[in-house]
């Protein structure tokens, strides 16, 4: 029972993480209509953004996010700008896929570069502690992760139904044509959008460093278990994606500790399937009229 | 088939099946090699990602399977070295199927699901190849019997294997755009539900389609684990294969009959020779995602729908100026 | 005439290393070492008074592109020699081309049983033994303590990989016989990140001594559960990853690292002839201190060490010569005193070694040890 | 808005087209202000590509397009949008997955006052209740008809000088319909101009000061509304002669 | 005549709206029955649970006599029902003509053979030419305008056999005289024996052409009857034609 417990409260942790990386890719996939393949690739930017200026400043890392958000907000920008809105309207979706992709081997060959592929981890003195509680252990780390993810969800979420420019953002993608006539600048739109979604990986990238050694290669193991996230949570639907990433974090972290890690993705996957034959548009997912 | 096509398939093949007798370096065979492959698994990409428009990202299971497939039966003997290439029809066999009630349920979802459902295949298949070690050698990997072939031309049979699977599997794309299958399926990448509704058998196309690709890519990856003489499950059931035929088709052009092949004959060998050239210099991953991204923002669509798009536009202006 | 303008061409040697991808570290660290003998063996006039002239390519981590790059270095660059690449898993892709080509393979990092079921008479592997084998010192450093103080429960927590995982088993089959009880035993895949769960499965089963079955991210990762777990067994071995005299500290904090088991083949400590003179100009020509010196980058040295050797005893340096020479006698090179039965298979013994006040240090068999083993481990500093 | 004589928008010489290909091969129109204008003609005679080019959805390849004396064909639809000119599309216009009043309040986009937007809201709302009795409902998941009146309804968010309708009369029932020919003449009594596209060319014209007929990317023939609903010619190949 | 269609007490909710409110009604074979209510007033809906789009809450729907169970739109296709949709659905990425021919429906064997063949593309040129599409024949249907796809997606459903034909506002958007030629069409097909469920707006067209008139409202049949007779109900008056 304690193992259960236990594996429960890690697992709700690092599911909490994972939120915390799905909440953009969501945003993006969703809302924006792009695979997104270099978010991965972007978490572990922020995640040597957030390394080179701790070394640099001696900053905590959670203060430093303030400095690397706007940063990743920059660079999720220039990247819509200047590799994704080239693409055709009509293909976009598909294309997007294979240029997000080109973005994520960029994005590693060029940190290959500047840090070599040495594992690294953010280290600011606290990154493995814990409390403990009733017998429990509970990272702080991943506590304040959680939190922050849940804060960042909220913000998003309140951004994105509740403003002029959440209904912009959403308005574009929907129709962009419409958008177009009714004065919505979709350019600009998109990238903001984009960057936005692009910008939470400051956060994640922050915490990742903190609670995983990673090195410019990182991103692989991360971009199938976002997706999927994304995916069984509904696309574009952010509380469906906090609640597939607790279900992958739990699920995984139960199946972990009372039977075997390497069934663990394995019943994660099977969960994923019978969800989609199910729901094909994920937990989350809304079903719209569509063309009847 | 029109006469400039024929010309076209007369002499790539032509070219391609008298190469191995005048070119002898054999590191020139080993990477034409990994390009008939790829080019042959982006073809059979194409059947169902291009023509259908269900962007399968779980092939490498398949191509795994096929590999997996000849490692087990052939690791400790291969007779002669052509057993293995004999068994290939077998093992498409096998994989197509398979591939028939795994296509049913998976193509039950919409189209960006089915990517995510079939990667999902590839996750729990490269588990199995993994777990069930009694197989396949688990994580300790499975070797295949060393073929007794000359060392001076010890690749020319495997390109000889890859050249004629290139053959079929073209063959099959050619006679997808040719039929109403072809038809059928271009109707059902527009709108499947409106497709179904005019009575097409979207099902059974669908099914046709995919078995005859992931049969294709299995023996692809048949021959791959041989040449390869060792087989890992991370190797053998990798996304990065998937990636790399859907890249190609993309790259060419989705459902057209030349373009995965382009597709394959342009990246295979600058992501080798990138590496073989600049890989100490770590400049290998910008330069291949640079060269990429060119291309995608010159060439947006693939190069030869852009192409053609082109010679299209001006077929138009000569309608409009003959009205 | 001919002779002399023969000696004069270079001694060209190709390698393929994972630069990039999964394996880039270590390929790294292999890089490090093989262009270091390069330079060394060049400032004393080269092989035979033929410069050494290495070619590196990359693989990407990828089994096509290994092959591709064996057989462009035989055919294409064609060069005199060809040594082994990085990783482990690409070795045998790797040798089955040197083989068809009749190139000896001398190879710093393939060690798996697979390796050598191979058959190749090719190959030599240049480390102490088999990588699993890699425990057995720490099974006899236990069972060597008195049956009152030795563990009673054992946890075994394994990567599956062909190496990290038939380590473990290794020591759990010695274990198991003498009497220490099995309380844990889970295999984990590569891609765990998260190894919190695991470790909490571990805890659970409060064992006395952890054997870890690790290769590199996941032995950092497995130390940092620990230590959020506050879990701390009275005996930690590590069997990779935790060698790494540069990483480990980096990533889980040198602190931490204290009173942790591994087992190196070279190390900065080491006695291994040569050692000194190589410590020396790896600074010289990397910079740093001894303490960052990877051992993999040692493992590489030797593998050109043992070309000069066979060169200075034969007077002849090719493919045909070095595959007989090796196959007989023993040599000497930072990996210890090397020898190999007919299929690249070393016949010596790896040493145990211990983090004690911040760096590595000898601890088992006790004839060679610079320090006496420290049990229990001290807890975790967080 | 001072009644002088000179056009409000004006079309010169407009030539367009998707691609390579021309749709429109010099298309020559005035409107003037004040007035409202329909524009018939047969499918695929290009009237939708004329609105498209006076809002600037789609750029011209020669001609001017000349709106209160400026030309105005290099500039955004945006800043058009800000010049007065609202365009409201013959293809759904609506963001499916957005409420219908969230539809409603992007019809007001570009404004800033809250009180005006909602001022405009209940104007709205009492020609179409839809928008409140629906409010809530995904604007996609409405039918076909429900839909077109929500975006009526969104065009009259804003207080243009010149409205585009491009064919506002699709799948609306007899009382719908009746109810958009209606508030199209009281827009235009309250002194907007209004440029219609309509194929139920005989309630187009009924409403309509000026017709003009467009055919294979030219302005075949303008007049009178009721000139036009008049002429034999007219009838016969636009018109349909057995409709009535 | 005897019934080709016939709804039974069919209810289909979304949320809290009922779109099709216990609705029954029949379509006689040899018909040009019409199907007519205010916006939003069920009849789309109740087209898409007649060919299988959607699945209805309760209710039940026969076809030649037979109890359709589970409605499936390929199979009733293959029995003899095609219909249009309101916001004309056709094949963007294939040309026009093969919008056609695809819609023509083949046969197991059909779809081994030749993607077009000479006949389909005489049978399907003479259909273009009739709604003046032949020079855009080989254009994408993406490049069509509103009109255009009505009219393609309209030349569609001639294409096959079918018994019964449903038609969700053929005419919106298309031009007068274009409408005359549908009607055409459509009359002559009745005469050869094709029963036709029509929703549509245009008035006129409904009394011209279509006999009886059945008017929905909020979901549930409110009037049906001869044109002259429906329109003449107050009912009707009230909540469709407006006084
Ligand atoms: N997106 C497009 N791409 C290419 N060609 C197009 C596109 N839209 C329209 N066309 C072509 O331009 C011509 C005019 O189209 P337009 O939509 O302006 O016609 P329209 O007069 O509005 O017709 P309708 O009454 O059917 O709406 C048509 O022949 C059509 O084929
Ligand atoms: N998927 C859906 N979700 C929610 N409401 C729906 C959905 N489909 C239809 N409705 C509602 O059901 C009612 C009937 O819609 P339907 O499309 O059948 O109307 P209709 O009679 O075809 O109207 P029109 O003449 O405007 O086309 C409408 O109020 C519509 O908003
Ligand atoms: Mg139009
Ligand atoms: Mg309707």
């Amino acid at each position: 029972m304690h193992l259960v417990i236990q594996a429960l409260i890690l697992g709700s942790l690092t599911g909490g993480v994972y939120a915390l990386m799905a909440s953009g890719q969501t945003l993006i996939f969703g809302i924006m209509k792009v695979i997104n393949l270099a978010q991965g690739a972007f978490v572990i930017v922020a995640s040597y953004l957030t390394f080179s200026l701790f070394q640099m400043t001696g900053l905590d890392p959670f203060l430093l996010i303030v400095i690397t958000t706007p940063i990743m907000f920059i660079l999720g920008v220039a990247t819509q700008w200047f590799l994704l809105k080239p693409l055709r309207p009509d293909d976009a979706a598909e294309l997007s896929l294979l240029v997000t992709f080109a973005v994520a081997l960029g994005l590693e060959g060029a940190l290959s570069l500047f840090y070599k592929t040495t594992l690294r981890s953010i280290m600011p003195g606290y990154e493995n502690h814990s409390w403990t509680v009733w017998g429990y252990q509970v990272n702080e780390v991943r506590f304040y992760a959680f939190l922050l993810s849940i804060a960042m969800l909220g913000i998003l979420y309140l951004l994105l139904q509740k403003t002029k420019f959440g209904r912009s953002v959403r308005a574009t993608v929907q129709n962009p044509m419409s958008a177009q006539l009714l004065g919505v600048n979709s350019k600009a739109v998109s990238a903001f959008g984009f960057g936005l979604g692009v910008s939470t990986t400051a956060a994640a990238g922050a915490v990742f460093g903190l609670i995983t050694p990673f090195n410019p290669g990182s991103h692989y193991d991360l971009i199938s278990r976002l997706l999927t996230i994304v995916v069984l949570g509904g696309m574009g639907a952010i509380g469906g994606s906090v609640i597939a990433a607790l279900m992958m974090g739990v699920g995984a972290a139960l199946v972990s500790a009372l039977a075997s890690p390497i069934w663990s993705d394995f019943t994660f996957f099977i969960v994923l399937l019978l969800v989609l034959l199910i729901r094909p548009r994920g937990l989350f997912g809304a079903k719209v009229r569509g063309a009847l | 088939m029109s006469k400039a096509g024929i010309i076209r398939a007369v002499t790539f093949f032509g070219i391609l099946a008298l190469l191995p007798l005048g070119v002898k370096p054999q590191w020139v065979i080993n990477l034409l090699i990994f390009t008939l492959m790829y080019s042959t698994l982006a073809s059979s990409w194409n059947l169902i990602g291009g023509y259908a428009g269900y962007p399968s990202l779980g092939h490498a299971a398949f191509f795994g399977f096929g590999a997996y497939f000849i490692g087990i039966i052939f690791e400790s003997s291969i007779g002669n070295g052509y057993n293995p290439f004999l068994i290939l029809p077998l093992v498409g066999l096998c994989a197509g199927l398979i591939s028939i009630p795994i296509g049913f349920i998976a193509m039950k979802t919409r189209k960006d699901v089915f990517a995510i459902v079939t990667i999902t295949l590839l996750f729990m298949v490269q588990t199995l190849a993994y777990n069930l070690r009694a197989v396949t050698g688990g994580a300790q990997g499975k070797g295949v019997a060393v073929p007794p072939f000359d060392p001076a031309n010890f690749g020319r049979p495997f390109y000889y294997v890859m050249l004629i699977l290139l053959l079929v599997a073209m063959s099959i794309s050619f006679y997808f755009r040719r039929s109403k299958i072809g038809l059928s399926l271009a109707a059902v990448r527009a709108d499947e539900d409106k497709a179904h509704g005019v009575g097409i058998q979207v099902t059974a196309v669908k099914l046709i389609a995919f078995a005859l690709s992931v049969g294709i890519a299995s023996m692809v990856g048949g021959v791959w684990g041989y040449y390869e003489g060792f087989i890992y499950p991370q190797f053998a059931v990798d996304p990065l294969i998937t990636i790399g035929m859907v890249l190609m088709t993309f790259l060419g052009g989705r459902a057209t009959l030349w373009g995965p092949v382009l597709g394959a004959f342009i990246l295979v060998p600058a992501q080798q020779y990138f590496a073989y050239e600049f890989g100490a210099t770590q400049f290998y991953l910008l330069a291949y995602a640079a060269i990429f991204l060119i291309i995608m923002l010159v060439l947006p669509r693939g190069i030869l729908p852009t192409l053609t798009d082109r010679i299209r536009i001006k077929a138009k202006i000569a309608v409009e100026a003959n009205k | 005439g001919t002779s002399a303008q023969a000696a004069a061409k270079p001694l060209t040697i190709g390698i393929s290393l994972s630069l990039t991808g999964d394996f880039a570290d270590s390929g790294t660290a292999a890089q490090k070492g093989y262009l270091l003998w390069q330079s060394d063996v060049n400032k004393k006039g080269g092989i035979l008074g033929r410069k050494v002239a290495i070619k590196i390519v990359n693989d990407a981590s990828s089994p096509d592109q290994v092959v591709t790059n064996y057989t462009n270095l035989i055919t294409q660059s064609k060069v005199d020699i060809v040594m082994g690449p990085f990783s482990s898993l690409l070795t045998i892709p790797a040798s089955r081309v040197a083989k068809r080509y009749g190139y000896s393979f001398i190879e710093p990092a393939g060690g798996g049983p697979k390796v050598f079921l191979e058959k190749n008479p090719n190959l030599f592997f240049v480390q102490p033994a088999a990588t699993t084998k890699g425990g057995d010192v720490f099974a006899d450093y236990i069972l060597s303590l008195p049956a009152a103080s030795r563990p009673k429960t054992a946890a075994y927590v394994k990567l599956d990989d062909p190496f990290a995982a038939p380590l473990a088993d290794n020591i759990k089959a010695r274990f198991e016989a003498a009497g220490i009880k099995t309380v844990y035993d889970q295999t984990y895949p590569s891609e765990t990140a998260d190894m919190t769960p695991v470790i909490s499965g571990v805890a659970a089963a409060k064992p006395d001594v952890m054997v870890g079955g690790t290769q590199t991210a996941d032995a950092f990762a497995m130390t940092k559960a620990m230590i959020q777990l506050k879990f701390n067994p009275k005996w930690l071995f590590l069997s990779n990853g935790a060698s790494s005299p540069l990483e480990f500290p980096k990533a889980i904090g040198l602190k931490n690292t204290e009173g942790v088991f591994t087992s190196s083949d070279w190390y900065p400590k080491s006695t291994a002839p040569g050692t000194a003179a190589f410590i020396k100009s790896y600074i010289s020509m990397y910079g740093g201190t001894a303490e960052l010196i990877d051992s993999t980058s040692a493992e590489a040295y030797s593998a050109g060490t043992l070309l000069e050797l066979v060169a200075k005893k034969t007077g002849k340096i090719d493919n045909k010569t070095i595959i007989k020479t090796l196959h007989t006698g023993s040599w000497p090179t930072l990996e210890g005193n090397l020898s190999w039965n007919a299929y690249g298979e070393p016949q010596g013994a790896y040493l145990l070694t211990q983090w004690i006040g911040g760096s590595l240090k000898t601890v088992f068999p006790a004839k060679i040890a610079q320090h006496a083993p420290v049990a229990p481990k001290p807890a975790w500093v967080g | 808005m001072t009644r002088i004589n000179e056009p409000l928008l004006q079309l010169k010489d407009v030539t367009a087209g998707y691609g390579a290909g021309l749709v429109l091969k010099g298309v020559n129109l005035d409107v003037m202000p004040g007035q409202i204008i329909c524009l018939i003609g047969p499918n695929g005679a290009g009237k939708s590509t004329v609105l498209k080019t006076i809002s600037g959805l789609l750029g011209i390849k020669g001609g001017e397009v000349i709106f209160k004396g400026h030309e105005i064909s290099t500039l955004s639809s945006k800043q058009r949008l800000g010049l007065g000119i609202v365009h409201v599309p013959q293809d759904r216009s609506l963001f499916p997955a957005m409420t219908v009043w969230e539809n409603i309040l992007m019809g007001a986009f570009i404004l800033k006052d809250q009180k005006l937007i909602n001022e405009r809201i209940e104007q709205a709302a009492e020609l179409f209740p839809i928008i409140i009795a629906r409010k809530n409902a995904a604007a996609g998941s409405l039918s076909g008809g429900e839909q077109k009146q929500v975006e009526v309804a969104r065009s009259l968010m804003l207080d243009p000088a010149l409205i585009l309708l491009d064919e506002p009369s699709i799948g609306l029932d007899p009382k719908s319909r009746k109810l958009v020919f209606e508030s199209i003449s009281l827009l235009s009594k309250a002194g907007r101009t209004i440029l219609l596209v309509e194929q139920n060319a005989r309630s187009g014209l009924a409403v309509s000061d000026r017709g003009a007929v467009l055919e294979a990317g030219r302005v075949a023939l303008v007049g009178t509304g009721a000139g036009l609903l008049e002429d034999p010619e007219v009838s016969r190949l636009y018109l349909g002669a057995s409709s009535k | 005549m005897t019934s080709l269609l016939e709804v039974k007490h069919l209810t289909k909710r979304f949320g809290g709206i009922t779109a099709v409110n216990d609705c029954s009604f029949e379509v006689q074979e040899g018909s040009i029955t019409a199907l007519i209510g205010p916006n939003g007033s069920g009849k789309t809906t109740a087209f898409n649970i007649i060919t299988g789009y959607l699945k209805a809450d309760s209710g039940s729907i026969s076809f030649r006599g037979k109890d359709i169970a589970e409605p499936d739109p390929a199979k009733l296709y293959r029995s003899g029902l095609s219909r249009t949709f309101q916001q004309a659905r056709i094949f963007p990425e294939i040309s026009v003509l093969e919008n056609l021919i695809v819609a023509s429906g083949y046969s197991w064997k059909g779809l081994l053979g030749a993607r077009t063949t000479n006949g389909d593309r005489k049978i399907a040129g003479e259909m273009l030419e009739e709604f003046k599409l032949s020079a855009l024949a080989d254009f994408y249907a993406s490049e069509l305008s509103y009109g255009q796809r009505k009219l393609l997606e309209f030349a569609s459903v001639l294409m096959s056999s079918p018994k019964l034909v449903l038609l969700d506002e053929p005419t919106a958007g298309v031009n007068p005289v274009m409408i005359e030629t549908m009607e055409r069409h459509i009359r002559s097909r009745h005469a050869s024996g094709v029963t036709f469920l029509i929703v549509e707006h245009d008035m006129q067209l409904v009394m011209r052409l279509c006999d009886p008139v059945i008017v929905l409202d909020h979901g549930a049949m409110i009037a049906q009857g001869t044109p002259t007779q429906v329109q003449a109900n107050a009912q009707v008056l009230d909540a469709y034609l407006g006084s």
